[in-house]
């Protein structure tokens, strides 16, 4: 019997403490961080879709159309190419697409370039009715940034 | 009690909307509760602080399309939401809500009230049944089981209060309790009734919470096994009908409570009796209800029989003989 | 306690619980026999998330498959990273730096961690209480963003290369890591203790439920909290020690009531010790470089390779088969839900719905880890 | 280490016809290519380089005898996965085995079956974990284990035709 009645007791302090502590957090503030209000920043490691770096005074991109991204994709997301330049020595990149929508984000290219031609952007909110929206040139954009870099 | 046309018409009126207005801001209320204990915000774009929510859902609910499956037994599929409500609204008439408001003091209203409280409970059978879907049949046996097991100590302790005020008439009942808490049927200090009253409360607390369906006893609608329990194949306003049905079960809980222990519309210092008192106190029940869903997990279908039959029985028993014998003593 | 009832073998029902069902955390389908509502026969029906990651792997060369190991069992994802990273260095005989397999050791138990408070959440919403989720989530986002800071991602992380890690930590992230042990320590005995493992109603519904033998365990190959919670202490980083495990005292909680109470009570006892690992690594992490010296394109010497990590549901093990080639002949995974799931079937025989489902949230699974 | 030596004499039981050979380690891998294929026995290797203390080769039909011999040792079914050598046109066949108990002491247990007809007798009576190791080893390549309680696909959808392991198969 005096498991009955102990399984009472201390089934009821239970309970209580239990209604305590809901009652406590009932008065405390609020924690959650209410999106479209409070954009979150995201850190500097944030891994958001690849970009392309220009160097600084010319905004030409670094790249010198190696390949190597294109190798190191575990997805064959990255497609380039390019075409002799001028002066004879290497190349001038012509196009740069990434498409996004097979890219897992494992950051494999970013570390396979040694010229420092690719990075991580910043943007998270991608969203968009049309799949080939998420083929992105990354030439244009270098371009658009540099623009608005003037 | 004249009976012009005019005093029943406003009395229409009046509970429809108390039970209008009550089933669909208690929705809202449990959100905004749950979210506080949980530290968020709840619904805060709809209208100022999210309270044009209900109006939201209610329309959402009354724009969706009406499905009724195929393989469904039609008739009472349609009825069962229904049936649902039926019995909510009409136990209204019955609750005494001040002194002189009041749409009915019938002799025998506490019988009416348990009548139409089981009377919900056939319209979760017949709709877990109707619809045909294996999880809502699970689910109305569940239902009727708790149900069955709960009435019995929830009658028990009914007849204890029953004996004390001597009528069954809700409206004596809480007139019996007037002037300052320690005539609440609760506390009752004359005649050592607070020995035990105080029990009595706490079993038919847990018992109207069981009876509702409402966490830790939610077995019928339980999320995350049965899906929506009996409620699964319903859309629009066939589910909107059982919801307004569970709020306004949960509000005629709480009104049965605060009259049949906690003095009806009785001020707690015996000064200004009103139904501000009475409002009050359903609130501070209905906000409990809340609370306590949103601290427990659910409890299992034989724990449930267990605490009824091996613990609630037992002790609203013993409340019985003690207040019987207390009675009979001064 | 199940009923011992008489099971009505001729008038049973089949109730597909599944493959879409709040319970199952994922797409997995069991196929119950039920009499009334007691389960004749589970059976459970996987490949719903299957993907062929196998196949992947023989496609792609090594470090092609680092990004895969994250999608399988995305709540302990570094331990997959770990793992596959453990085996290749095994095959090509990597030197990993004493400060990379810190800062491995680390991050694995933070994920263990951020994985155990996501099980218990998600078990507490399996049996019906809604708030401790918030309450879970509250502390697991702490873990996430210092991982994101170190990683770069939340969820699947791809941050360890073969012979080290990819990026080292910041005096930040050590800051962050000892407030999160400060924090999580003052919350765990009153919103985890108090308020569930000693609410009667959970200790009623978890308790005696889902009784798995030693032998059970054994038979079926079942590893992790699961044979933890009957008794046997089996756990790789005290059996198998790999990385720099030996290095920190820690034990391991096992409980041999064999019900599903113990194997929570066994996670609940790891989270603490996991904090004391991260605490202990953090006081001893040396300086130096985060990176060994890899040859660019990995090519191991032929052979049949096997390394063994503990994940937060059990021993996840890698069977590498290499042919000389630049990418892996063959790579075996073996997920520890796979194995603790098989027993499912068995041991849900005439047990009520909503124990079994109990004991399903006991078992932890996480789907697309069984099916790969 | 007693329990592997524990372990290599009863395995040793089985394969009376022959001698066995502690080759050393680094001459294992080399003399698998190209020396004559091994013949059944029990070979034991270095835990740390390759991950597993014992490497047995055994004939298919000695599959149920050696996992008998597990059972009695208590040692427990950790993983069976499949090998298609397609240039030898064999099918290998992994079976692990690993203990629960404190000592530690991975089993590498390996056949050979004949790639064109590939049936191995099922181990499902003595491991249960077995039972869905080996359907998914026959989902991949189409081994097929006798007497196996419902040898049906486990993760491949029910009516696909195909086995996505095998090296000559394209999507």
């Amino acid at each position: 019997m005096n498991g009955y009645w102990s399984d009472i007791f201390t089934g009821s302090k239970s309970l209580v403490t239990g209604l305590l502590i809901t009652a406590r957090e009932f008065f405390k503030p609020v924690v959650t961080e209410q999106y479209p209000y409070e954009v979150p920043v995201m850190t500097p490691r944030f891994r958001g879709h690849i970009e392309l770096i220009g160097n600084e005074e010319t905004g030409q991109p670094n790249c010198v159309v190696c390949g190597m991204c294109q190798r190191a994709c575990p997805s064959t997301c990255i497609s380039l190419d390019g075409r002799k330049a001028e002066g004879g020595k290497g190349k001038v990149l012509t196009h740069y697409t990434l498409d996004f929508t097979k890219c897992s984000l494992c950051g494999l290219c970013v570390e396979s370039c040694n010229f420092n031609a690719l990075r991580f952007s910043k943007d998270y909110n991608l969203v968009s009715f049309d799949k080939n929206d998420f083929i992105m040139d990354m030439l244009k954009r270098l371009e658009e940034q540099n623009r608005c870099k003037q | 009690m004249d009976t012009s046309i005019w005093r029943a018409l406003i009395y229409l009126a009046g509970l429809l909307a108390f039970a209008g207005l009550n089933a669909a801001y208690l929705g809202w209320c449990e959100r905004k509760g749950a979210a506080r204990i949980q530290r968020r915000i709840g619904p805060c774009e709809a209208g100022w602080a999210g309270l044009a929510q209900p109006l939201c859902d209610g329309l959402k609910l009354m724009s969706k399309q009406l499905l009724v499956p195929e393989g469904v037994d039609g008739i009472i599929f349609r009825v069962a939401p229904v049936l649902a409500m039926i019995p909510a609204i009409t136990s209204l008439v019955v609750i005494p809500f001040s002194d002189n408001i009041g749409a009915r003091a019938m002799e025998l209203s506490v019988l009416l009230l348990f009548a139409l409280a089981s009377l919900s409970m056939i319209a979760v059978l017949l709709g877990g049944w109707a619809s045909g879907n294996k999880y809502a049949i699970i689910s109305s046996a569940r239902a009727v089981s708790q149900n069955l097991a709960y009435e019995i100590p929830m009658l028990l302790t009914v007849i204890t209060v029953v004996m004390l005020s001597g009528s069954m008439n809700l409206r004596e009942i809480a007139l019996d309790q007037q002037g300052g808490f320690w005539h609440w049927n609760i506390f009752r200090l004359e005649h050592g009734h607070f020995l035990t009253m105080w029990i009595a409360f706490i079993v038919f607390f847990i018992c109207s919470v069981a009876e509702t369906n409402r966490a830790p006893f939610d077995m019928a609608e339980a999320e995350s096994e049965l899906v929506a329990g009996f409620m699964t194949e319903y859309s629009s306003m066939g589910f909107g009908l059982f919801m307004m049905g569970e709020y306004l079960n949960i509000v005629i809980g709480a009104c049965l409570t605060t009259t049949l222990f906690l003095g009806g519309w009785d001020c707690p210092f015996g000064l200004t009796p009103g139904v501000w008192w009475f409002l009050i106190k359903i609130y501070i029940l209905i906000f409990t209800f809340i609370w306590i869903r949103w601290t427990y997990p659910r409890t299992q279908i034989y724990r449930l029989l267990n605490l009824s039959w091996k613990i609630l029985i037992p002790f609203s028993l013993a409340n019985l003989l003690i207040t019987a014998a207390l009675i009979k003593v001064f | 306690m199940t009923v011992p009832i008489h099971l009505r073998h001729d008038e049973t029902f089949v109730l597909n619980l599944g493959p879409q069902h709040p319970a199952t955390h994922g797409v997995l389908r069991v196929k119950l026999t039920m009499d009334g509502e007691y389960v004749v026969k589970a059976e459970p029906v996987l490949g719903y998330v299957h993907r062929m990651h196998e196949k992947m792997a023989e496609d792609g060369t090594f470090i092609q498959f680092m990004p895969n190991t994250a999608r399988m069992d995305y709540l302990h994802a570094l331990a997959f990273n770990h793992g596959y990273a453990l085996v290749v260095e095994r095959a090509a005989g990597i030197e990993v730096p004493e400060r990379a397999e810190y800062i491995r050791v680390i991050t694995v138990e933070l994920n263990r961690i951020a994985s155990h408070l996501l099980w218990w959440a998600a078990f507490l919403l399996d049996l019906g209480g809604f708030t401790p989720l918030l309450y879970a989530f509250d502390d697991r986002e702490k873990i996430i963003d210092l991982l994101e800071r170190v990683t770069g991602s939340r969820l699947t992380y791809s941050y360890m290369r073969f012979g080290g890690v990819c990026n080292d930590i910041d005096d930040e992230f050590i800051t962050g890591t000892r407030d999160f042990i400060k924090r999580l320590r003052s919350r765990l005995p009153r919103f985890y203790h108090d308020l569930v493992t000693h609410n009667i109603i959970l200790i009623k519904r978890i308790k005696d439920i889902g009784l798995i033998t030693k032998e059970q365990c054994r038979r079926y190959g079942a590893t992790g909290p699961v044979v933890r919670g009957s008794g046997i202490s089996y756990d790789i980083r005290k059996n198998e020690p790999y990385s720099v495990y030996p290095e920190f005292d820690f034990d391991i909680p096992v409980f041999d009531e064999c019900d599903s109470m113990a194997r929570y009570m066994v996670r609940m006892h790891e989270i603490e010790q996991s904090l004391r690992i991260v605490e202990q690594a953090l006081d001893k992490l040396p300086d130096g470089p985060v990176m060994g010296k890899v040859p660019k394109m990995l090519k191991p010497e032929a052979g049949d390779f096997y390394a063994a990590v503990e994940t937060a549901r059990g021993s996840l093990g890698h069977r590498l088969v290499c042919d000389g080639g630049k990418n892996p002949y063959r790579l075996k995974l073996r997920s520890p839900t796979f194995s603790n799931l098989s027993l499912f079937g068995e041991v849900a025989e005439g047990m009520l719905l909503a124990d079994a489902l109990a004991f399903m949230g006991s078992l932890d699974l996480v789907i697309p880890e069984i099916d790969r | 280490m007693e329990r592997q030596e524990q372990t290599r004499r009863a395995l040793l039981a089985l394969f009376p016809e022959v001698i066995t050979t502690v080759i050393p380690i680094e001459a294992v891998s080399a003399e698998q290519s190209e020396v004559a294929p091994r013949e059944p026995g029990v070979i034991v290797t270095d835990f740390a380089r390759t991950g597993s203390s014992l490497d047995v080769l055994c004939r298919p039909d000695q599959v149920v005898a050696v996992a008998r011999t597990m059972d009695a040792e208590g040692f427990f079914l950790e993983a069976i996965s499949g090998v298609d050598w397609i240039e030898r046109q064999q099918l290998e066949v992994l079976y692990d085995y690993n203990r629960l108990d404190g000592q530690q002491c991975r089993v590498l247990v390996r056949t050979l079956v004949s790639r064109t007809a590939p049936v191995i007798p099922s181990i499902t009576r003595v491991f249960s974990a077995a039972d869905w190791h080996e359907r998914e080893t026959f989902d991949f390549y189409g081994v097929h284990f006798q007497d196996h309680p419902n040898l049906i696909r486990i993760l491949l959808p029910e009516d696909a035709d195909f086995h996505p392991l095998l090296k000559d198969f394209m999507p």
